[in-house]
């Protein structure tokens, strides 16, 4: 167990630094000079432009610079914004808590809502209740999530006024973000929820806990529940990368604050520093979900706990 | 055109608030179209600093719709003969934010500051001209030395960007200054959240108001709260929920409904400076040809555009001063029409005949023009180029639009491989024409520069140079004038609109007023309950 | 499996074909359906609303929406088949190699691909269509990388339990080489859920690039796609909410019809999960 | 007589995609108190649909009584609901399935799923539970109960799942238990086990057994009556001793001349049935059994012969009177002909045949061959903790022989088979082919001498690409290692076809449309293809029914006789064993314990592990009923490292020097070599 632990560990870290490689070359690979953008437009003599390439480490060969901030990541440290001179390390974690509330509040909607439906459609399937779940939970993750947003706010918000459109402050700011990303969330755990209940009904094991004359209801919610939920844990730590990625628009369309504006806004600028951070921390919430993820599963599945 | 002629800047449009004795105290949430991203004024250039700057930062004088400048944390100044040096007597009650007393040195730590050849200062910099160095002649007498004569200091004196900041903030915070504005202003900063909002508090010892207040003391309001919204859509949507009592840049369609709706009322401030114009590469063939730019220029149905996109909200442009400018040349209005005949037939003389396709060639080349813009459809500017690709096509020529991101965007400014660019530039003076259309602007392979438009002729940039010299104000009218008339004449770019800066805001609120680059100032506000 | 479920089932089958024929039809031949020029802009008849010669109403530039939810079907479809064609394809080939060879070159590829996985899909394709700049080719560029992971994935399952069948081992002990065996033996038995994996990848392909589209880095070409429509359109949604209205119902049946058709395709594959 | 369970006119329908379908026709059975009832037939026949009909667990596979009734001590249950179902059953009715691994729930230790169903029944409280259940589970034999109770199923072995099984089965004390082929998935030491373990119980708890197995041998053991079924019908029902002396439905008859004993006559053919079962989807009219019948007539193939009960036996033949007269092996004439045909067709067939057969050379050796598998994948693991599969096993086969491995699950036989082959690398060790060390072959010459050796798997339903036809299949080695134009390679194909005994016509049709044992006869298709002079038979019958695995053998026999073929013949079944080889190893744990010609091996076995095998085959002979030799305990894991003979633990006469000391080879005969401290001396006839 503690092999495995310590395995999931190694792996996790190799992979984050794959991705700060990755996102390293990416960004510095792809054309347009970032001092440039910076400057737009503006006149500036080149002293000025050759200044600033050397304060952001920018006149520096590429390898140098990778091993340099590699060095600076390690230390804690992911640099300054090209577009104002803070932090990125600050300036994310001022960030962060509004995207976290964000998320985990869709992530609790989707998971009640998705793990409620799922079951139901399972237990009513192939009838009414199960048709119309199973459309219900297509439409919800075929809709475009701003399509969805906008037509909330304009239901809930400039019609009724019942909730505020956008920004950040208390609960209540918080519910037509997460719902409209709790309806995609939904419809993704109800199907996945349901499609893995009906493979376990077929298990083996389904028939003998009828053969003892077990009520249906404990075999279906003591029973074949237990086994659905294992994969549909999987699902629920990838859910939270859709989700942390979902906040890019989400965020935008409600004018939220939070790390998926600070990314859509660092990106257009090209405030290299800052989109790796915001790339790297995404990043690293989901490695580690995942990692809890897989951990759960020993705790879940006595299978692998064993193992 | 539009009614709108020679009107003043401000145009607070409908019903005004009834003129009670406003109510003291409350606070003011009010919608901002963007996050600040530093309000170290004297460094950044973005307008949305300078918006929320305005009410932090207060300036040695202040400029009113009708140009004239008024004395605010300068008492009064006095030109030198050689028109090279400026002398403030300086108001000796005021004091930062900070408690740091506002003096001379403060002023001259400022200039300096921003007018550092290796400082990073952008937008300042390039108001300070040919800042030359300030001398502190004693505690409330400065005096700024330029290298040359530089008539529209004044003016630019009166914008936020060169507003004054407590000098010990600079120690202190240093690279994050922008984080941590001092003024002198009649709101200080309490609290910033980064894409949340922004809270300014009432400065209570505030006793040195600008010149266009109408009441002195303290601001009535306690607090504004700054609510970040780029989404121009939630914005409104904001304002409609009630969440935010005013919301700044509404756009066009959200105009027309809200002015029909009686619990809003909207303010809008035509911004000074270049308005937006579409502007050729004029050193690139075909569109070095003067033939070939008027033949575009008769063909885009500007009033169509305007009328479509921005349903009348937005006031055509005719010149490429915005009509708020001083010096802008009313006489160019209706100076040119669409006549899609005439452009026809200035294509044909000059050898450029339809092909089976409907676009016109001339020696085996098609008659096109690539248009650059940046991602992002702001205040639709990519709407009218769809409209101008769409109107061209009668005139057989084929345009070509890529919306690129910022980097080679900035890249093709660089390369100079575009036919056409869309821009404006605001600013207060009509200076703003060098900025332009002056060979000094030309980009160069290092970094990208102001003048798209490539353009030089050596007697325009004579002129060019005389008219920011010039102290006269009536023969520096006239030489922008003169200018206006040559720009459009040939066609080196074509106006398509003036900016209004638009504030829709509850009946509850009163008093908004713009300064004179047309940013908000709420020292008057007040929110009825 | 009963009669009902089949009733309901063909009934979904149908519609959703039918829908998706509609709208195939529309990207093929755009011109003869639709009742107007995509480009024509009627300075006489803006933001009009449904009815009359307009049956979904105009835009702010006096374009016919029904116009131009026909032409959009185009770049949808374009952009949801190519995505999945050039992603779903590399991921397909990432997965099979890894999963088929196993040990090391295995590792390494997955480890590859588990990057690209901490990334989500939409912020590698932001990032990279911001910094190649709008287009639609970027645009299916952006898209295609970041399905990549979940093809490459499941195939890569897929190859090893197939892999692990007695008739891969039969092939091997006849001599068949490692490509024979790849290509004519396991490819074959992974096609099947290839063929779901890209159903439902075109689907979210086309939410994804209208995703992109919406936050403005969409394509920038005359006739507009349904994302930039949308996005176009919303600040006009209390003003004229058939403007983001119409192709928002586009998209979402588009993509409703997709993953229903993916589902069934799966349920006929693994009949047990109906 | 009060019978517990009275089955009358049972029909039971399935809803399948393509409409309502008959899979159980008219069947009606009883049992009596204390009575077991052995429910044999071959595959898909329809005994689990019965079986689980009685426990209208059918209900929730879209399965439905159609017509007929089923008397639990009078109650129908046909008619209940699904409240009144379930009080029955786990009380009443208790059943077994054939699959330990997968019939527990994976995620509960076995305690709750024991103490849950007396709980549930209302039959105790917690502690009252925990007690009753360490108590059965003590009683089936477990080691250990209360440690046990705390575990998951994984971590018990599948013998042991069965016996939690059974104890949990038991634990309402029902009248009737139900066990669906409760020790096919088992080894023969276990299931020697768990059948006496049931024959006990029955006794203790005073139930009756219904038993379904397809295995004749366990029905002669245990059955007090045994009843026959064939596709969806009943065919026979009758007290074991008649029907084993005397069958009267010619199915049975077939049934019983198909078995393999160990006094079968090696030399010549089995019986077999022609043929093979008919898919309940198309079923002949008349008879279901006509087509393969060799007293068919036309009133057979028109009429459906109606179940005659005479006493408490019953069959359904329209010609039981005359048939079970004649004596058995009265069809042998004609079966025989049926051969001879085949035979003769495949004489048209120039076959290249290799020489030098009989030639007592060496064609493949094993010398000190090693495989150790990590068990534990992992970078940070690497090394230590491996199971040897194949433990420093020597081997020589010898040219033009069949060579038989036998062992229970797991002994290493498929891992020796796989590195023979070089499927698998030897971690160390050496494979010699001819002379020739393997695993210096360079691999391309490697692919080269892959014609010359071929394999044969287990399960002829996974072994074949189901996407490819027929003519693709046989044609893929004709296709690697030669070139021929694509006509000369059907007309290879054509020919292998029609070796095997397929239909060449069929070379364009696909896996599914053929039987399991046409698709076995396709893969031995494709391994002749080459002409290969040796193949591995990974226990290539042993998913077969009885009838079909007997037209294999055959078919492996003729091939190998004319063909000049030697054969590796791996197999869990000692009598299929004894019939195809030459000569027997007994593997053990990865390594090889015993090495002997066959009639030596079966004479007398000297290893006491052999031995124990050969005592645990249920002899498909009522009247030779025997109490087991039974061997304590089950195979243990490979990872655990026993010092000294690893069989010691299991083995009754194991002594010090046996828990010490690896034993060395000792020759007790001609050839005939054993691993052990203390064989056991030759004592003439086994039986
Ligand atoms: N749930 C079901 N739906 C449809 N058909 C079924 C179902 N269960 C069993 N059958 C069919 O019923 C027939 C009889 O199956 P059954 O399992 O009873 O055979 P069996 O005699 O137990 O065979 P085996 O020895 O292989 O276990 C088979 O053709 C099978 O395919
Ligand atoms: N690829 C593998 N990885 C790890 N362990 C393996 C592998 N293949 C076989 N083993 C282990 O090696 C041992 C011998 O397996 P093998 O398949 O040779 O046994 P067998 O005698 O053929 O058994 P069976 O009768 O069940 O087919 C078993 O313990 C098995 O778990
Ligand atoms: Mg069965
Ligand atoms: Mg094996």
């Amino acid at each position: 167990m503690l092999r495995t632990i310590l395995y999931r560990l190694l792996v996790s870290i190799v992979v984050l630094l794959c991705t700060i490689t990755l996102v390293f070359f990416l960004l510095h690979l792809l054309p347009g000079d970032p001092i440039n953008i910076k400057i737009a437009g503006n006149p500036v003599s080149p002293e000025v432009v050759a200044k600033l390439k050397h304060e952001f480490g920018l006149d520096q060969p590429l390898h140098k610079q990778y091993l340099q901030y590699l060095g600076k990541v390690f230390r804690g440290d992911f640099g300054k914004s090209l577009v104002d001179n803070e932090p990125v390390m600050t300036k994310l974690m001022a960030q962060f808590p509004a995207t976290l509330w964000l998320t985990l509040l869709s992530m609790a909607i989707s998971i009640v809502f998705g793990v409620l439906l799922g079951v139901v459609s399972a237990v009513y399937r192939h009838r009414s209740l199960d048709h119309l779940i199973r459309l219900l939970s297509i439409f919800g993750i075929s809709m475009p999530t701003f399509w969805v947003a906008i037509l909330l706010v304009l239901l809930f918000s400039v019609n009724l006024q019942w909730l505020p459109a956008s920004g950040v402050g208390g609960f209540q700011y918080l519910i037509l973000p997460a719902a409209t990303m709790g309806i995609v969330g939904s419809g993704l755990i109800a199907r996945m929820v349901r499609g893995s209940i009906l493979e376990v009904v077929h298990e083996p094991f389904v028939r003998t806990l009828r053969a003892k004359g077990l009520p249906e209801r404990s075999v279906m919610y003591q029973h074949v529940l237990r086994n659905a939920l294992i994969p549909a844990v999987t699902m629920m730590g990838m859910l939270l990368g859709e989700l942390l990625a979902g906040a890019v628009v989400i965020e935008s369309v409600f004018a939220r604050q939070g790390v998926g504006r600070v990314i859509l806004d660092a990106i257009l600028a090209k405030d290299l520093p800052v989109v790796q951070g915001a790339i790297l921390l995404t990043a690293s919430i989901y490695i580690l979900v995942n990692l809890l993820v897989d951990l759960s599963y020993a705790i879940i599945d006595p299978r692998i706990r064993q193992a | 055109s539009n009614g709108d002629k020679n009107a003043p800047a401000n145009t607070a449009s409908t019903n005004e608030a009834p003129a009670s004795t406003p109510t003291e105290g409350g606070e003011l949430t009010f919608a901002l179209a963007g996050s600040p991203s530093t309000l170290d004024v004297g460094v950044t250039s973005s307008d949305i600093d300078f918006r929320v700057g305005r009410n932090i930062f207060d300036s040695l004088v202040g400029e009113l719709p009708d140009h004239t400048i008024k004395p605010w944390l300068a008492e009064s100044w006095e030109i030198s003969a050689d028109k090279k040096s400026y002398t403030f007597k300086l108001r000796t009650d005021v004091t930062f934010h900070d408690g740091t007393p506002f003096n001379a040195e403060a002023v001259k730590v400022n200039f300096d500051r921003s007018a550092d050849p290796n400082g990073k200062s952008v937008y300042a910099k390039q108001l300070l001209g040919p800042y030359e160095s300030s001398e502190v002649i004693d505690e409330s007498t400065l005096k700024v030395n330029f290298k040359e004569p530089f008539t529209p200091f004044l003016s630019n004196l009166a914008k936020s960007t060169l507003g004054i900041q407590s000098p010990e903030s600079f120690k202190k915070y240093g690279d994050q200054v922008g984080q941590h504005p001092v003024g002198t202003g009649p709101f200080k900063l309490a609290s910033w959240v980064a894409n949340s909002e922004i809270v300014l508090e009432k400065n209570s010892d505030y006793k040195w108001p600008s010149p266009a207040a109408e009441h002195s003391g303290p601001a009535y309001l306690d607090k504004i709260v700054l609510k970040l919204i780029p989404e121009e859509s939630t914005r409104v949507s904001s304002l409609q929920s009630g969440q935010v009592l005013a919301a700044e840049s509404i756009p066009a369609q959200n105009i027309v409904a809200l002015e029909k709706d009686p619990n809003y009322q909207i303010q809008k401030a035509l911004l000074p400076g270049a308005t937006f114009q579409l502007t050729f590469n004029n050193e690139k063939a075909p569109w070095n040809n003067v033939k070939l730019r008027q033949a575009v220029q008769s063909t885009v149905d500007i009033d169509a555009i305007v009328k479509s996109l921005y349903l009348g909200t937005f006031p055509r442009s005719w010149s490429p001063l915005s009509s708020s400018t001083l010096g802008y040349d009313s006489s160019l209005e209706d100076s040119y029409k669409v006549d899609i005949q005439h452009a026809n037939q200035l294509l044909d003389e000059e050898g450029w005949k339809l092909g089976a396709d409907g676009i016109r060639e001339k020696d085996g080349k098609p008659l096109e023009i690539n248009y650059i813009d940046i991602t992002g459809n702001r205040e639709k500017r990519g709407d009218i180029i769809k409209m101008v690709q769409q109107q061209v096509k009668q005139i057989g020529v084929k345009m070509n639009v890529s919306i690129m991101a910022a980097g080679p965007y900035v890249d093709a400014l660089k390369a100079a491989s575009y036919d056409l660019v869309g821009h404006s530039f605001a600013g207060g003076d009509p200076d703003i024409l060098r900025t332009i259309f002056s060979k000094a602007n030309w980009s160069t392979n290092e970094y990208a520069n102001s003048n798209f438009a490539r353009f030089y002729d050596p007697q325009i940039e004579q002129q060019l140079t005389d008219a920011y010299q010039e102290a006269d104000p009536e023969k520096r009218i006239a030489t922008y004038k003169e200018l206006q008339q040559y720009f459009v004449k040939n066609a080196v770019s074509i106006p398509v609109y003036v900016f209004p800066y638009t504030i829709a805001e509850s009946k509850k609120v009163s008093g908004i007023t713009f300064d004179f680059p047309g940013y908000p100032q709420f020292y008057d506000v007040a929110v009825s309950k | 499996m009963n009669a009902k479920r089949s009733l309901f089932s063909r009934a979904m089958i149908t519609v959703s074909v039918l829908m998706i024929a509609c709208l195939v039809l529309f990207a093929l031949v755009p011109g003869w359906i639709a009742p107007y020029s995509p480009t024509e802009m009627n300075g006489a008849a803006i933001l009009q609303a449904p009815g009359g010669s307009h049956l979904l109403g105009t835009d702010y530039f006096g374009r016919d929406i029904l116009t131009l939810v026909i032409y959009g079907s185009r770049d949808a479809l374009i952009i949801g088949i190519s995505a999945v064609l050039l992603g779903g394809g590399i991921g397909a080939l990432i997965g099979a190699i890894a999963g088929y060879s196993g040990g090391f070159i295995d590792a390494v590829l997955m480890r590859l691909i588990d990057t690209l996985m901490t990334i989500p899909g939409i912020l590698l394709a932001l990032t990279v269509s911001a910094v190649l700049g709008p287009s639609k080719f970027n645009l299916i560029i952006a898209v295609s990388i970041s399905i990549i992971p979940s093809f490459a994935r499941v195939l890569r399952g897929q190859v090893l339990t197939i892999k692990n069948r007695t008739f891969i081992e039969a092939a091997r002990s006849i001599g068949t080489s490692h490509l024979r065996i790849l290509f004519s033996h396991i490819a074959p038995h992974a096609f099947s859920s290839l063929l779901v994996m890209g159903t439902i990848g075109v689907g979210s392909a086309i939410l994804m690039g209208s995703g992109l589209s919406f936050l403005g880095l969409g394509s920038s070409e005359e006739i507009p796609d349904w994302g930039s429509l949308l996005s176009e359109g919303r600040s006009y949604i209390s003003m004229a909410w058939w403007i983001a209205t119409f192709p928002g119902l586009a998209i979402t049946l588009l993509v409703v019809s997709i993953n229903f058709l993916g589902d069934e395709l799966q349920s006929a594959i693994g009949p047990r999960k109906g | 007589m009060n019978n517990v369970l009275d089955i009358k006119g049972l029909s039971v329908d399935f809803m399948t995609p393509q409409g309502p379908r008959n899979m159980v026709n008219d069947i009606s059975l009883t049992i009596a108190p204390g009575e077991t009832l052995v429910l044999v037939g071959e595959s898909g026949s329809g005994k689990t649909v019965t079986s689980l009909s009685v426990m209208r667990l059918i209900d929730y596979d879209n399965g439905r009584i159609a017509q007929g009734s089923i008397e639990l001590n009078g109650l129908n249950l046909a008619e209940l609901n699904a409240r009144e179902l379930r009080e029955l059953r786990g009380r009443k009715i208790a059943m077994i399935f054939q699959e330990p691994m997968t019939a527990l729930d994976p995620i509960f230790t076995i305690g709750h799923q024991m103490m849950e169903i007396l709980i549930h029944h209302g039959l105790a409280t917690k502690e009252e539970a925990r007690n009753r259940a360490i108590a059965l589970l003590d009683r089936v034999g477990i080691v250990d109960p209360e440690l046990r109770m705390k575990q998951y199923p994984h971590e018990l072995s599948g013998g042991m799942r069965q016996r939690v099984m059974i104890a949990m089965a038991l634990s309402c004390g029902p009248e009737l238990l139900i066990a669906d082929e409760p020790t096919t998935a088992l080894d023969v030491t276990i299931q020697a086990q768990i059948l006496q373990l049931l024959q006990e119980l029955k006794e203790e708890f005073n139930m009756s057994i219904l038993l379904i197995t397809h295995d004749l041998g366990i029905a002669a053991e245990l059955a007090d009556r045994v009843a026959v079924m064939y596709a969806g019908k009943l065919v026979e029902v009758a007290d074991v001793n008649s029907l084993f002396a005397k069958p009267q439905h010619p199915y049975t008859r077939g049934l019983l001349q198909s078995v393999m004993t160990l006094q079968s006559d090696r030399t010549k053919p089995l019986y077999h049935i022609p043929g093979s079962i008919p898919s309940l989807a198309d079923l002949p009219r008349g008879c279901r059994f006509h087509p393969r019948c060799a007293f068919a007539t036309d009133q057979c193939r028109s009429e459906e012969p109606p179940a005659v009960t005479n006493g408490t036996n019953m069959v359904a033949c329209w010609h039981a009177d005359s048939i079970s007269e004649l004596p058995l092996g009265a069809e042998r004439q004609t079966v025989d002909q049926d051969v001879q045909t085949a035979e003769q067709n495949a004489q048209n067939v120039i076959v290249q045949s290799h020489s030098n057969i009989g030639d007592p050379e060496v064609l493949i050796e094993a010398l000190k061959v090693t495989k150790s598998f990590n068990t534990d994948r992992g970078f940070l693991s690497r090394g230590k903790q491996g199971v040897r599969a194949v433990d420093e096993v020597n081997l020589q086969i010898l040219r033009g022989e069949t060579f038989g491995l036998v062992g229970e699950s797991g002994s290493g036989k498929s891992t020796l088979g796989r590195m023979m082959l070089q499927l698998e690398k030897v971690t160390s060790g050496q494979i010699h082919w001819e002379g020739h060390d393997l695993a210096e072959t360079k691999s391309k010459d490697l692919r080269g001498l892959r014609r010359e050796m071929q394999m044969v798997f287990q399960d002829p339903y996974s072994s074949i690409n189901s996407h490819w036809k027929v003519a693709d299949i046989i044609g893929e080695p004709l296709k690697v290692h030669l070139s021929l134009s694509s006509k000369e390679r059907k007309e290879r194909v054509e020919e292998l076809m029609t070796l095997v005994g397929l239909e060449p016509a069929s070379a364009d049709r696909y896996p599914h449309e053929f039987s399991g044992g046409q698709r076995q006869r396709i893969a031995i298709a494709r391994a002749i293809a080459l002409n290969p002079k040796f193949i591995v038979l990974d226990e290539a019958v042993s998913a077969l029914d009885v009838s079909v695995q007997a037209q294999i053998i055959n078919l492996l026999q003729d091939l190998q006789r004319r063909l000049g073929l030697t054969f590796l013949f791996i197999a869990h079944d000692l009598h299929v064993v004894r019939h195809l080889s030459d000569r027997v190893g007994v593997m053990y744990l990865g390594q090889l314990v015993e090495l002997a010609p066959t009639e030596a091996l079966y004479a007398s076995p000297a290893h006491p592990y052999t031995h124990a095998l050969l005592s645990a085959i249920p002899a498909s002979d009522p009247s030779g009923k025997k109490a087991y030799g039974l061997l304590k305990g089950e195979v243990p894991s490979q990872t655990f490292r026993t010092t000294g003979c690893k069989f010691h633990p299991r083995c009754p006469a194991a002594t010090d020097k046996c828990r010490t000391e690896d034993p060395v080879w000792q020759n007790v005969g001609d050839q005939h070599l054993v691993a052990c401290h203390h064989p056991i001396p030759f004592e003439g006839d086994l039986q």
